[in-house]
């Protein structure tokens, strides 16, 4: 066992995987001699040389469609979005192509890539640097939208995301690549792709978050705890497909939910989670699910007061409960 | 090859053919049978035979056909909508392209996609989306992934002039050039896009002018003429293959018939059409090969009616064809043994 | 009064716009000399010329992105994306332009623009001529969502939103287009952004919805109507923001809710109604919130019999009803 | 002007200034200007003044603060994240321009968006995102309603070289071509996008080799060359005015420091900078000018002064503002006076 930081965990994974499978490459902006604006791909290109560690052009479409192609050709891409925030760019190549192509060729033909994304704010990054944007891709099926909290995690899930034959979406809180770390194995591991895990248990009420909001709901756990509300903690780790039932047996043991999103409220994948929570563990409810999430503005804005007003934090988490508790 | 080369007249002056009588024929057979398939399928169309719409290609065989004829199956081909000249070249089956245009369960997307979207993995043909030069971006990762494993295979990638004005076009095409990949791209520049005259899509007459912007050759031709694309298009492809880069080859052609069956086309000048019938590429193909004693009336007689039988065995094979089940709909979302409980959870 | 098809009422609303107000233009493919792909702009380039019924070349990120520019200089321009399924190329003009730049100003610029999106399935359309895709975007704070169901609303909504100083996206069901006509007034009127419509009064169940589901709904809720259960049938009409009291009063009385969406159901918009619902409605609910949607695929597999078993419709919407009914 | 005419000579050529003194005064003064407050926002941020990170432009002057002073004040420009010479030049106040350095709300994006995105609808400067490439798309849509309307102002547009590999990018260029767009694109070719040497970029050495395949001249001249800058962006600014269309004039420049200040930008060779530093193009313009008996030592220890102060009051403005008040991230989503319940109510 070994203790790693969040973004170190990424690299090996990716190092890793590079060294067992020939067929895995990286692609993006900055990535090579750079070795990534964040550093998670430090060391790859004179391990692996630039045409497994592809500096790109400014091009997200490119950087996409291009993993496409050679996902369809047997490779297994690796691109890169250098931040969240300009995935718009790349959008078609994601939507229309990477999660279509499967479907649309009657199942002829595999898109095994995965899309690392750098994404999340409490890091000051004003408008252009916070953003996450994972519920769209929840909203596109034939994708599978991984969204890991721990370093742990993260190695597994993005081993896993290599090896999978779908194409998947992996999100990476820019806020965790340091601030958080783990003992993980020496020995290859990987974690499942689509299961959910309880990573505090508790009898009160339930906890459903993702990347760094797992944090913040575990800090308001904590302090919860010590004025005796036992919380349960989910932390989803994939976003779609979804693993309702670890989500559902949790809601029908405490009767009580709360849905953590760091992003703008309306039209998250909170909705979506209280959505399947209401609908199928409706009679075990006792009390309304709750939303913690950012309010309806873009995100985020720049200045400290606003960053910090704007952001979920345990605070905010601990009054959501003691509210779910009282009613 | 020279860079933006304008209207090449290699081909012309050559006296001798560049290919065999035998390639020569194989080529006419190709055309032929592209442009009677795409004639029986408008007519199937409007028999009401086939669902959805219909994009023919009537006029632009050439630009098809002969670079997929020039290919390796082992070469990747990116296409657009009106691309069955490749199809028919790489060997689609006619009863599976049939019965993709009839939505049938029998055909290579299993009656998900589109109509006239032909592609399939056993193929190297990617499925074309409908979303305009998305394809010229995937094939170009095709590319990529030869020349990351060291494949002598290169990409083959079609689009319209008006494909060209699109975001991800010039993504693909600048870093084709920055990495120097093996790929050729064929813009089938046929004036039009649906309603659009190029002269609204870009302001200059030649798209091959483009790719100097991408740092390789690109060269405008008469896409009509079967043996200047011939030429054009194996020289380029001898290129990519051996390591020198893509060429855009831009093929100035016509779209006979409407953007799909169901437009007519009333926005074009009336006298434009009939000009282009008599740049048909076909006859003047027929006839250069006839004048070089390739081909004679009797080698086309037996190759339309084997064209013909085929067609109708095709026909009867879709036609008979089963629909999909309407559960179906939820097979090939992911990988088979991946996810099913999630995408099958539905019939519950 | 007089009866209109739910794309003359487009028609009108753009030609009278744009004869009131110099600043309104229109651009897009196809939508000049042809007047669009569906004949929304058919006529006004006669009328206006070609300079403000402008045929662009093949690249939505121009046609939304010029947009953005053109209305910070003081126009009203209205582009048109001819297939909701191509929106994708021009995302990245819509979510980090149209909607930011007027919070990334400081408030210092305007983007008064209608993006005019034709989506939706039902008409053989396939893959790529079917999607709607509007999830997205009512998850982007900034955007006005609009998606009518009648050639009332349709007219008096996308008056207002040219009329508007927002950036709103402003979807067209292309179904709708020639098969749903209604009588209109001669004079000019508007109807208010934000705001839902009861469609049909009922006592048992609330059934919400918009565009081409609200017909399904009322469908349904005639024929259920004839077995003794009187639906009370709400047209969003504006998905963002949304109309809460309308939804949350309706649901007060009936207390059981159907959300009904064309879309894949997860991460979609039900999931964000049905979430408002339980935050805030709760304690009235008798029954679980349920969603009728489509299936968890890419949007619209072209086969018939594909088609029909995806697409949600009154017979599903009736099942709904009956099983919330029955709880 | 000749289509991409490469290293135009015409400025070093002429003997007498194409500008009266008095404007090639001004000119230096907001060269100057531009430098001076760079290098003090360097300053401020490494004394931890500044929230966020820092883009200097320091060495790219010329390409910014010239087109600028050639514009008018209805002419809108595009910026992108290194443009600070076009708000200095353009008028927007040291003291806004430093608040909102410092995510102040009495910045001009009153804290919302992120450092040096420097711009208002007042001075007609496009706020920018960062991402890049937008404002090309934007900015064109500017010069769209300007020849809608009729006026004869033009649009400015900035770009790094890496923006141009950018879909967007394209789309933009391509329609300002077709429609002959009144408005001059800047391309600040620094030979680095962060990381990335511009041969990674793209396979052409002269981006301005781009403009062909929209259709409109392209030209490539030193960046570092105020004179240079000032005759050719003068005479496209002339042709986009009176409805000639767009010219895309590519500045051959550098970046004096890392990508932002928390970049060490150690994957440049060593040498690069030092050859770039000898071409500073305000020293230069100095000696131009002063040669020219233009500008006097004591214009410019005036100039100095009066920067100095002004610098310091802006920075003593800023330091006091006070930051937004929590509350303020609700501000500005929609247009005043509507749906304000829907974005207040978070406050419930
Ligand atoms: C991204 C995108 N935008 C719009 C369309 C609608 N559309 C389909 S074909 C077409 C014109 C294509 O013109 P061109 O590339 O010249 O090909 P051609 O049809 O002439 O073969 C358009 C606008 C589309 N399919 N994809
Ligand atoms: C769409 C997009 N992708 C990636 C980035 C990250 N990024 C910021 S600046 C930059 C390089 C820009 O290079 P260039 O256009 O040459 O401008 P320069 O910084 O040299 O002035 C990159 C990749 C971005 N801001 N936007
Ligand atoms: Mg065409
Ligand atoms: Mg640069």
């Amino acid at each position: 066992m070994r203790t790693v930081t969040f973004i170190e965990a990424i690299t090996e994974a990716m190092k890793e995987e590079m060294e067992r499978d020939e067929r895995v490459y990286v692609i993006g902006e900055d990535i090579g001699i750079y070795g990534g604006v964040f550093k998670a791909t430090r060391g790859l290109q004179s391990l692996f040389g630039p045409m497994r560690v592809i500096d790109s052009p400014l091009s997200e479409n490119l950087i996409v469609g291009s993993s496409v192609g050679a996902a369809a050709m047997g490779l297994r891409p690796v691109p890169e979005i250098q931040f969240s925030d300009f995935i718009t760019p790349g959008m078609d190549q994601i939507i229309q192509q990477a999660a279509k192509l499967r479907y649309r060729s009657g199942g002829s033909f595999s898109v095994p890539l995965v899309i690392r994304v750098c994404c999340g704010g409490e890091v000051g990054g004003g408008l252009y640097h916070s953003q996450i944007n994972e519920a769209w891709f929840v909203h596109c099926p034939g994708l599978v939208v991984i969204a890991p909290a721990f370093p742990y995690d993260a190695k597994g899930l993005l081993k896993a995301a290599i090896r999978d034959e779908n194409p998947c979406i992996y999100f990476e809180h820019k806020k965790l690549y340091r601030s958080i770390k783990q003992e993980i194995p020496d020995t290859d591991f990987t974690v499942p792709l689509g299961k959910a895990e309880i990573k505090r248990k508790g009898k009160d009420v339930t906890i459903v978050a993702y990347m760094l909001m797992v944090h913040k709901s575990l800090e308001a756990a904590e302090k919860l705890a010590k004025e005796g509300i036992e919380c349960e903690v989910i932390d989803m780790r994939t976003l779609l497909p979804i693993d309702k039932e670890t989500i559902l047996e949790s809601v029908k043991k405490t009767g009580r939910a709360i849905i953590v999103q760091e992003a703008p409220k309306t039209g998250g994948v909170a909705g979506e989670l209280s959505a399947i929570i209401t609908e199928e563990a409706f009679e075990y409810l006792d009390a309304p699910i709750k939303r913690v999430t950012a309010p309806d503005t873009p995100p985020i804005p720049f200045s400290p007061p606003m960053e910090h007003f704007w952001l979920p934090n345990a605070d905010k988490i601990i009054k959501a409960v003691k509210e779910t508790m009282a009613y | 090859m020279p860079v933006n080369t304008k209207i090449a007249s290699k081909a012309k002056e050559k006296l001798s053919a560049p290919f065999s009588a035998e390639e020569g024929k194989k080529l006419y057979y190709y055309l032929l049978k592209t442009r009677t398939v795409d004639e029986a399928n408008r007519k199937f169309f409007r028999q009401g035979k086939l669902l959805g719409t219909y994009f023919s290609a009537v006029g632009q065989e050439a630009t098809t056909v002969v670079p997929t004829f020039l290919s390796r199956p082992t070469d990747a081909i990116g296409p657009s909508h009106r691309e069955i000249g490749c199809s028919i070249t790489r060997g689609i089956p006619l009863k599976n392209m049939l019965a993709h245009l009839m939505a049938k369960r029998t055909g290579m997307d299993k009656g998900k996609c589109h109509p006239c979207h032909y592609g399939g993995s056993e193929y190297r043909i990617i499925t074309p989306a409908s979303t305009m030069a998305a394809q010229t971006v995937v094939v170009t990762g095709c590319a990529l992934a030869f020349k990351i494993r060291g494949e002598d295979n290169i990409g083959l990638g079609f689009f319209g002039e008006g494909a060209t004005a699109q975001a991800g076009w010039h993504e693909a095409m600048n870093f084709a050039g920055v990495q120097k990949l093996p790929i050729v791209y064929i813009c089938q520049n046929n004036l039009w896009a649906e309603s659009v005259p190029a002269r609204l899509q870009a302001a200059i007459t030649d798209y091959s002018d483009r790719a100097k912007a991408y740092g390789f050759p690109g060269i405008t031709i008469d896409g009509n003429d079967v043996v200047q694309v011939y030429v054009t298009v194996k020289e380029a492809i001898a290129r990519a293959r051996c390591g020198e880069g893509p060429t855009m080859v831009e093929c100035k052609t016509y779209r006979w018939y409407g953007h799909s069956e169901i437009d007519p086309a009333d926005y074009r000048p009336k006298d434009e059409l009939e000009g282009w019938k008599k740049k048909d590429p076909i006859p003047r193909f027929e006839k250069y090969l006839m004048d070089q004693v390739m081909l004679t009336p009797a080698d086309k007689t037996k190759m339309v009616a084997d064209i013909e039988k085929e067609l109708e065995e095709a026909f009867e094979f879709a036609d008979k064809s089963p629909l999909p089940a309407p559960e179906e709909a939820l097979e090939d979302v992911y990988a088979p043994g991946t996810f099913e409980d999630w995408v099958k959870g539905w019939l519950k």
